[in-house]
């Protein structure tokens, strides 16, 4: 702000007044009501589906209630602000007024700092909650037969835990980092569209809380795939799960068109695709990735609701209608989702190498092929998902083909990792430790996924816990473990303070062996005949499930190591970390910590890739020597 | 001081708040569970008889169930009171004698497969008289309990039944049909029962909503 | 300490932005924003190819499922007017005839609201519900969503009318008024001129607005001629 | 600023040269191994003739991913341990950018191994079917599939019956097969959509309401094989288990003999054999 004298701030209460988090929540709430009420006076008190009627659901009210609630919550949230000054005329502004102190977190921030911070507390939360229903998931497994949640309970637990991680972590990297990163390396002050970016935090927030009610209405049994026709045959909990997914599948069309335009318009001078970091790269390529993989989703929930409540049928075979429609439709975006979470992983395995080995990165444009290639690869391969379905059968050679292709790309982003350690000076640092945990988890994640997609293999793997270990280990193993990389990595940047390094290596290896502890034993599992999502299972299993329980509660243990380390070292250890403490070459470390608001005082100038370790022209970036606007 | 006396006191509140929540959120799961109904064990240790007296209604009424239009299972328990629950506890090796009576009326079987008993020892008497099958429009309801190979199909009140029962309790001097079995538990285990009969109207499918929750078409028998 | 950047800068100097930015910013949202849109209309694409192959249970389209291709061409030729005459404004700001755009403007969106309210006609008279086979469905569900999208675009004409009839005293390129952002609480202004963001707004809305016409007369051709 | 950094002097051991031969010494201990030892230990089995082949696909997949993975973890070892930065010194590597001839010869080798992957999966997948539901029309039939024995496998919430079309259409609850014989199971659905997976056969396909998923096993001798439901399909999903049994071929004739006379009285309600069976939504009293 300009030389405006010292303002005297006003007392608590009036402070809470005003669009924020908790005049959303008020609003939020206050809409559902409104629809449902609404939906009760359209319907009565059941929806009569097919004519016949009598039963207490009435799916079309708790939509409204879920569509009018998400509205106030925005409304609340003060998103109605610039729509009702655009419809009155009023021009659009380029920046919002920036908001000061704490506040700014728990309201409508158009900082993209201040975002990315947002989304790394809010996925934190979230990711917690979905790592609680795996724990309690696991005791469950204890026992083969005995009962400690209902059957039913058991199958929402299960449903709850894949719905909330696949949801909300398809933006783990892309929602807090790839925000707070991507226009500082790309030199710009801010993302092509601010509020935009705001608004896919606070719908996946919203999104989260409307999962989380799904217990109130009898929870979903079809896990995190919503297979119909057992979808059109749920209670209203499902309808949770459909709301819930529209709105990731909004938040996260809007991220990738956000991360895509900013991209393409906003580099700064120099900042050539073949300069660009290969975290943006990989960002690009998710985002593409996103953007027009989750239109499907949106698309094919919007039909479920449909079934739900204006009674169509789509997916209902005797009424004209298809299931495998939906598993097609689904598995169009799913598949593609699948690498919207692993990417990013690739991304922040690439993009710290070079600076933990001290040397450039290897082979840049094969590994920027290999991002490239699994963006369009991805795109053809969805229906091994179905390889027992019956579907196409004729087609499986093509789809084992295509699957197996992949894994092409995804050898480039092996070669380029490795031989960039090869010769190098490796630091063997907390995040450095988490991306050559990477290389392991994402081997065996890999090979096991060849197995998945040989049809005659599969046929014992598929749907068994075998499969469920592969994507443990290509997306726990290759998201979630980048994805505190990238924390323990950006932490000193984002915040300005340290993370205590012995317990950054404690939860390393606290996590890393209870991980495989706890997921390669599932592959055993797998194959000795236990089904996925099962309340029970064989007698003769129990060995190998109690051990993977222990070693999953390790597991969260572990969690709660890093949540003491993140607590205390930023609220009370506060030991300042110096500006570049891993003397990187890349534009963001050559900020302040935390970086100011405006980000650059004049847009800089780039002249070669930040990844020029022992070359003698070392620097990547110059302060322009023109006043700030000069950019191309 | 006071600044980090603050800070302690914020964290500490974090981790009350964080962990009230986490507790009513497994709690929220745990209510689920239907308390499990224990019937008072007749004869010898080594062949224990039991009686289950069991009845469907149409309609779970207001004052049992938080869906008052669901249809159900009641049991009969040991003071002589309906209850809501589908959890039965029961000796293993033992001879269930078991007497449904159905309030409801027809639904129809989607498997006509369904329509025969199996499992029983001796037939299963309708309203006295033995049955052979029953025909596919007929069954209200059906208990089930496949691993041990059990399946009764329930008889229906008929569609012109004068004084029918609208919602439970239903007494017994309106209309209804009477089931007589007797079967077998097996080894101790786990053993789920349901009904096969698509009941839930409303629902596609009639699989919805009473059809997929315990407490109502569905339960255990816990034999120990 | 660092070359970049300073932690305390004044935020005003540090304001200005080069103005074809948010041009360019929209240009390519517009473009991102079609892409997607092809995407979520390609699943029902393939739902209707897909059941119509599949003929579950004979009940892809019984007899009587057969909505009225007179409203149905009408509610296409009425978004494609409206799209064309949103393009042809577009020449006109182009050209600086801004009364000209402004009329057609305002055609445009009225052509779209007519025909998003023939759409509500065509549901209520069709004589068909939801329920009625794999065709109803895809039909309900497309025409729904359809409408859906074009009332987000008109909302984005009726935006840059707005601002189009709020500033046409003010000549081009002329700063606006202190107000110009909508927002009390904001000190300076942060727009140089208002009637240049309408243009780039414009020239992203007129591309969206044409491709979402174009998926209009798809889902006509295959909803009522195939 | 980064402090300034060393360019250590060009490394005298042959690094590349010494990483490979022991990458192929052991890859070459480590895959017969593999292949003989664990291979064949991997389930399901050989109680089927496809479960025999999925053994033998397994045996495949795992000796080949063996090198790929001790190349991997070879490579880290060998990184770690030579490549390790030594003391606190910021020290930077040689400024190796690329190396076109690594890059060629890698695509070359994994896109080789991927399409002979591709291929083998493809061949084995053609001839027998493997044990997975090949849906309706197939192009590729096991030998003989035209006298394989028809057995229908219905889903329904929550319990697998079975249908045998040459036995007049009896329908029964649990599964039983003669040995020694092609069979072509017939699974469909009736609501929800199951996943029957005969474990011990080396089979799974999907049922879904209206199709009619076929896939083909070819018994072995006498078996006890456990029978599950792979795909969520609602409350009991976790229950839907039987026991099926393979066994000899005058054990089955007088098994299905009692079948058909016991479920005589409900022969005539069952609706005719069909492929699959629709059911009407609608069709409920309430």
């Amino acid at each position: 702000m300009s030389a405006v004298a010292v303002e005297v701030r006003p007392p608590l209460w009036r402070r809470l007044i005003g669009f924020n988090a908790l005049t959303a929540v008020v609003f939020g709430i206050g809409g559902y009501y409104l629809g449902w009420f609404i939906g009760h006076h359209i319907n009565g008190a059941s929806v009569a589906y097919l004519g016949v009627g009598g039963i207490d659901q009435n799916d079309l009210s708790v939509f409204l209630g879920y569509f009018l609630g998400v509205a106030g919550f925005l409304i609340g949230m003060g998103f109605g602000v610039y729509p009702w000054a655009r419809l009155r005329g009023y021009p659009p502004s380029l920046r919002e007024k920036e908001q000061q102190g704490v506040g700014r977190y728990f309201g409508l921030c158009t900082d993209h700092k201040v975002v990315g911070i947002q989304y790394l507390c809010g996925i934190g939360l979230f990711f917690f909650i979905g790592g609680l229903n795996a724990m309690l998931i696991r005791v469950e497994l204890l026992s083969p037969a005995r009962q400690v949640f209902p059957a039913g309970q058991y199958l929402t637990l299960v449903g709850m835990h894949g719905t909330m991680m696949m949801g909300i972590m398809s933006s783990a990297i892309l929602g807090p980092f790839a925000n707070y990163f991507v226009p500082l390396m790309i030199g710009a002050r801010r993302m092509a569209f601010p509020r935009i970016e705001s608004l896919t935090f606070w719908l996946l927030m919203a999104g989260g809380a409307i999962l989380t009610t799904t217990i109130f209405f009898g929870g979903f049994p079809t896990g995190w795939t919503g297979y119909q026709p057992l979808n059109d045959q749920a209670n209203t909990g499902m309808d949770s799960y459909i709301v819930f997914f529209a709105l990731v599948g909004i938040s996260m069309c809007l991220l990738g068109l956000n991360m895509i335009a900013t991209i393409v318009t906003m580099r700064a001078p120099g900042l050539t695709w073949s300069r660009l970091p290969i975290f943006c790269w990989g960002v690009l390529s998710t985002a593409v990735l996103q953007l027009l993989a989750a239109p499907v989703l949106i698309a094919v929930l919007g039909m479920a609701m449909l079934d739900r409540t204006a009674q169509t049928t789509f997916f209902i075979p005797s009424g004209g209608g298809s299931p495998y429609l939906y598993q097609n439709l689904f598995w169009v975006f799913g598949h593609p989702e699948v690498y919207i979470l692993a990417l990013p992983g690739f991304a922040i395995v690439l993009e710290l190498l070079p600076v933990f080995a001290r040397k450039p990165l290897w082979g840049y444009r094969l590994a920027v092929a290999g991002m490239l290639g699994v963006t369009l690869l991805s795109w053809l391969v969805w229906q091994h998902h179905l390889f027992m379905s019956g579907i196409n059968s004729n087609l499986r050679p093509f789809y084992m083909l295509s699957t197996e292709l992949i894994s092409i790309p995804t050898g480039f982003t092996f070669l380029c990792g490795l031989m960039t350690l090869w010769r190098g000076q490796i630091r063997f640092t907390v995040p450095m430790l988490f991306c050559l945990a990477w290389f392991f988890n994402f081997l065996i994640g890999g090979l096991s996924g060849v197995f998945l997609s040989d049809v005659p293999s599969d046929v014992t793997t598929h749907g068994s816990f075998f499969s469920m270990a592969h994507f443990h280990y290509t997306i726990m193993g290759g998201l979630v473990f980048t994805f505190f990389a990238a924390i323990y990595y950006w932490i000193p940047k984002m915040t300005g303070f340290q993370l205590n390094e012995r317990l950054g290596k404690i939860h390393f290896w606290v996590m890393f062996i209870a991980f495989n502890s706890t997921f390669a034993p599932l592959f055993a599992a797998g194959f000795l005949g236990q089904a996925r999502r099962d309340v029970t299972y064989p007698a003769h299993l129990q060995f190998i499930n109690d051990w993977v329980s222990i070693s999953a509660f390790v597991l969260g243990a572990s969690m709660l190591v890093f949540l003491y380390n993140f607590v205390h070292s930023l609220l009370f250890a506060r030991i300042k970390a110096p500006v570049n403490p891993w003397s990187s070459l890349s534009i963001e470390w050559q900020l302040p910590s935390p970086v100011p608001v405006h980000n650059f005082d004049q847009i800089p100038v780039f002249t070669s890739d930040p990844y020029g370790y022992g070359e003698p022209s070392r620097p990547s970036a110059l302060p322009a020597a023109s006043p700030a606007g000069g950019s191309s | 001081m006071s600044r980090t006396g603050a800070k302690i006191l914020g964290v500490a509140t974090g981790v009350a708040v964080a962990g009230i929540l986490i507790g009513f959120y497994i709690a929220g799961y745990l209510v689920g569970n239907t308390p499990a109904f224990r019937p008072t064990v007749q004869g010898s240790s080594a062949s224990p008889t039991v009686h289950l007296t069991i009845e469907t209604v149409a309609a779970v009424g207001p004052t049992l169930a938080p869906h008052p239009d669901w249809v159900s299972y009641l049991v009969r328990n040991n003071s002589g009171r309906w209850e809501r629950s589908t959890v039965f506890t029961l000796p293993a090796h033992a001879t269930i004698r078991v007497t449904i009576y159905n309030f409801d009326g027809a639904s129809g079987l989607r498997n006509p497969l369904f329509g025969r008993p199996t499992g029983l020892v001796g037939p299963e008497l309708v309203d006295g008289k033995p049955l052979v099958v029953m025909p596919p429009d007929q069954p209200s309801h059906t208990f089930a309990v496949p691993a041990l190979g059990v399946l009764v199909p329930l008889a229906p009140v008929a569609d012109n039944a004068k004084n029918t029962c609208g919602y439970a309790p239903c007494l017994l001097s309106m209309a209804h049909r009477t089931m007589t079995f007797v079967f077998r538990t097996g080894k101790k285990g786990h053993y789920r029962w349901q009904c096969f009969v698509p009941c839930a109207a409303g629902f596609m499918y009639g699989f919805g909503g009473p059809m997929q929750t315990i407490g109502y078409m569905d339960g255990f028998l816990n034999v120990v | 300490m660092s070359d970049v950047a300073h932690p305390a800068t004044e935020y005003s100097i540090v304001e200005g932005e080069p103005p074809e930015l948010m041009g360019r910013n929209l240009n390519s949202a517009g473009h991102l924003l079609a892409s997607a849109t092809a995407f979520f209309f390609l699943a029902f694409v393939f739902a209707y190819f897909y059941l119509r192959s599949l003929n579950n249970d004979h009940l892809w389209r019984p007899k009587h499922v057969d909505p009225s291709l007179t409203l149905g061409t009408l509610v296409m030729a009425l978004t494609v007017a409206s799209a064309l005459l949103v393009r042809l404004g577009v020449l006109d700001h182009r050209a600086a005839r801004r009364a000209q755009w402004r009329l057609k403007g305002a055609l445009a969106l009225v052509a779209g609201l007519i025909a998003i309210v023939l759409q509500f006609v065509e549901w209520v008279s069709a004589g068909f519900g939801p329920a009625d086979g794999g065709y109803a469905s895809v039909f309900i569900g497309w025409t729904a969503f359809n409408v859906l999208f074009v009332l987000g675009t008109l909302f984005w004409l009726e935006n840059l009318l707005a601002t189009a009839f709020r500033y046409r005293r003010i000549p081009s390129g002329a700063p606006a008024p202190g107000e110009a952002s909508g927002d009390a609480g904001r000190l300076g202004h942060d727009i140089a001129d208002p009637l240049s963001l309408v243009r780039s707004g414009l020239e992203s809305l007129s591309f969206y607005w044409a491709f979402l016409a174009g998926l209009g007369v798809l889902a006509w051709i295959v909803l009522y001629l195939i | 600023m980064a402090p300034p950094a060393v360019t250590p002097a060009s490394p005298s051991v042959a690094h590349g040269k010494r990483f490979l031969i022991a990458w192929i010494v052991l890859s070459a201990i480590a895959t017969p191994l593999v292949a003989i030892f664990l291979g064949p230990a991997i389930p399901p089995g050989n109680d089927s003739v496809q479960a025999s082949e999925q053994v033998f696909s397994n045996t495949v997949m795992v000796s080949i991913s063996t090198p790929v993975c001790v190349f991997v973890l070879l490579f880290l070892l060998y990184v770690f341990a030579s490549f390790r930065s030594r003391g606190s010194a910021l020290v930077d590597g040689p400024p190796i950018r690329g190396d076109a001839r690594i890059q060629l010869i890698w695509m070359v080798v994994t896109s080789a191994t991927v399409l002979f992957l591709a291929g083998f999966g493809t061949y084995e997948l053609l001839k027998s079917g493997s044990g997975g539901g090949q849906g309706p029309n197939a192009a590729f039939q096991p030998a003989g599939y035209k006298r394989a024995l028809d057995v229908q496998v219905i889903g329904q919430q929550w319990e697998f019956t079975y249908r045998y079309p040459t036995y007049g259409g009896v329908e029964v609850p649990h599964l039983v097969l003669p040995a020694d014989t092609l069979i072509r199971l017939h699974v469909t659905s009736l609501d929800a959509i199951h996943s029957f997976w005969a474990y011990q056969l080396g089979v799974k396909a999907d049922a879904n309401p209206g199709v009619d998923n076929i896939v083909y096993v070819e018994t072995k001798g006498p078996l006890q094989f456990d029978i599950h439901c792979a795909e969520l399909c609602g409350l009991w999903h976790g229950y839907m288990f039987d026991t099926g049994h393979v066994v000899g071929a005058s054990t089955f004739a007088a098994w299905i003999k009692r079948q058909q006379s016991y479920f005589e009285p409900v022969m005539r309600y069952l609706p005719p054999y069909a492929t699959n069976y629709l059911p009407d939504p609608s069709r409920r009293a309430g």
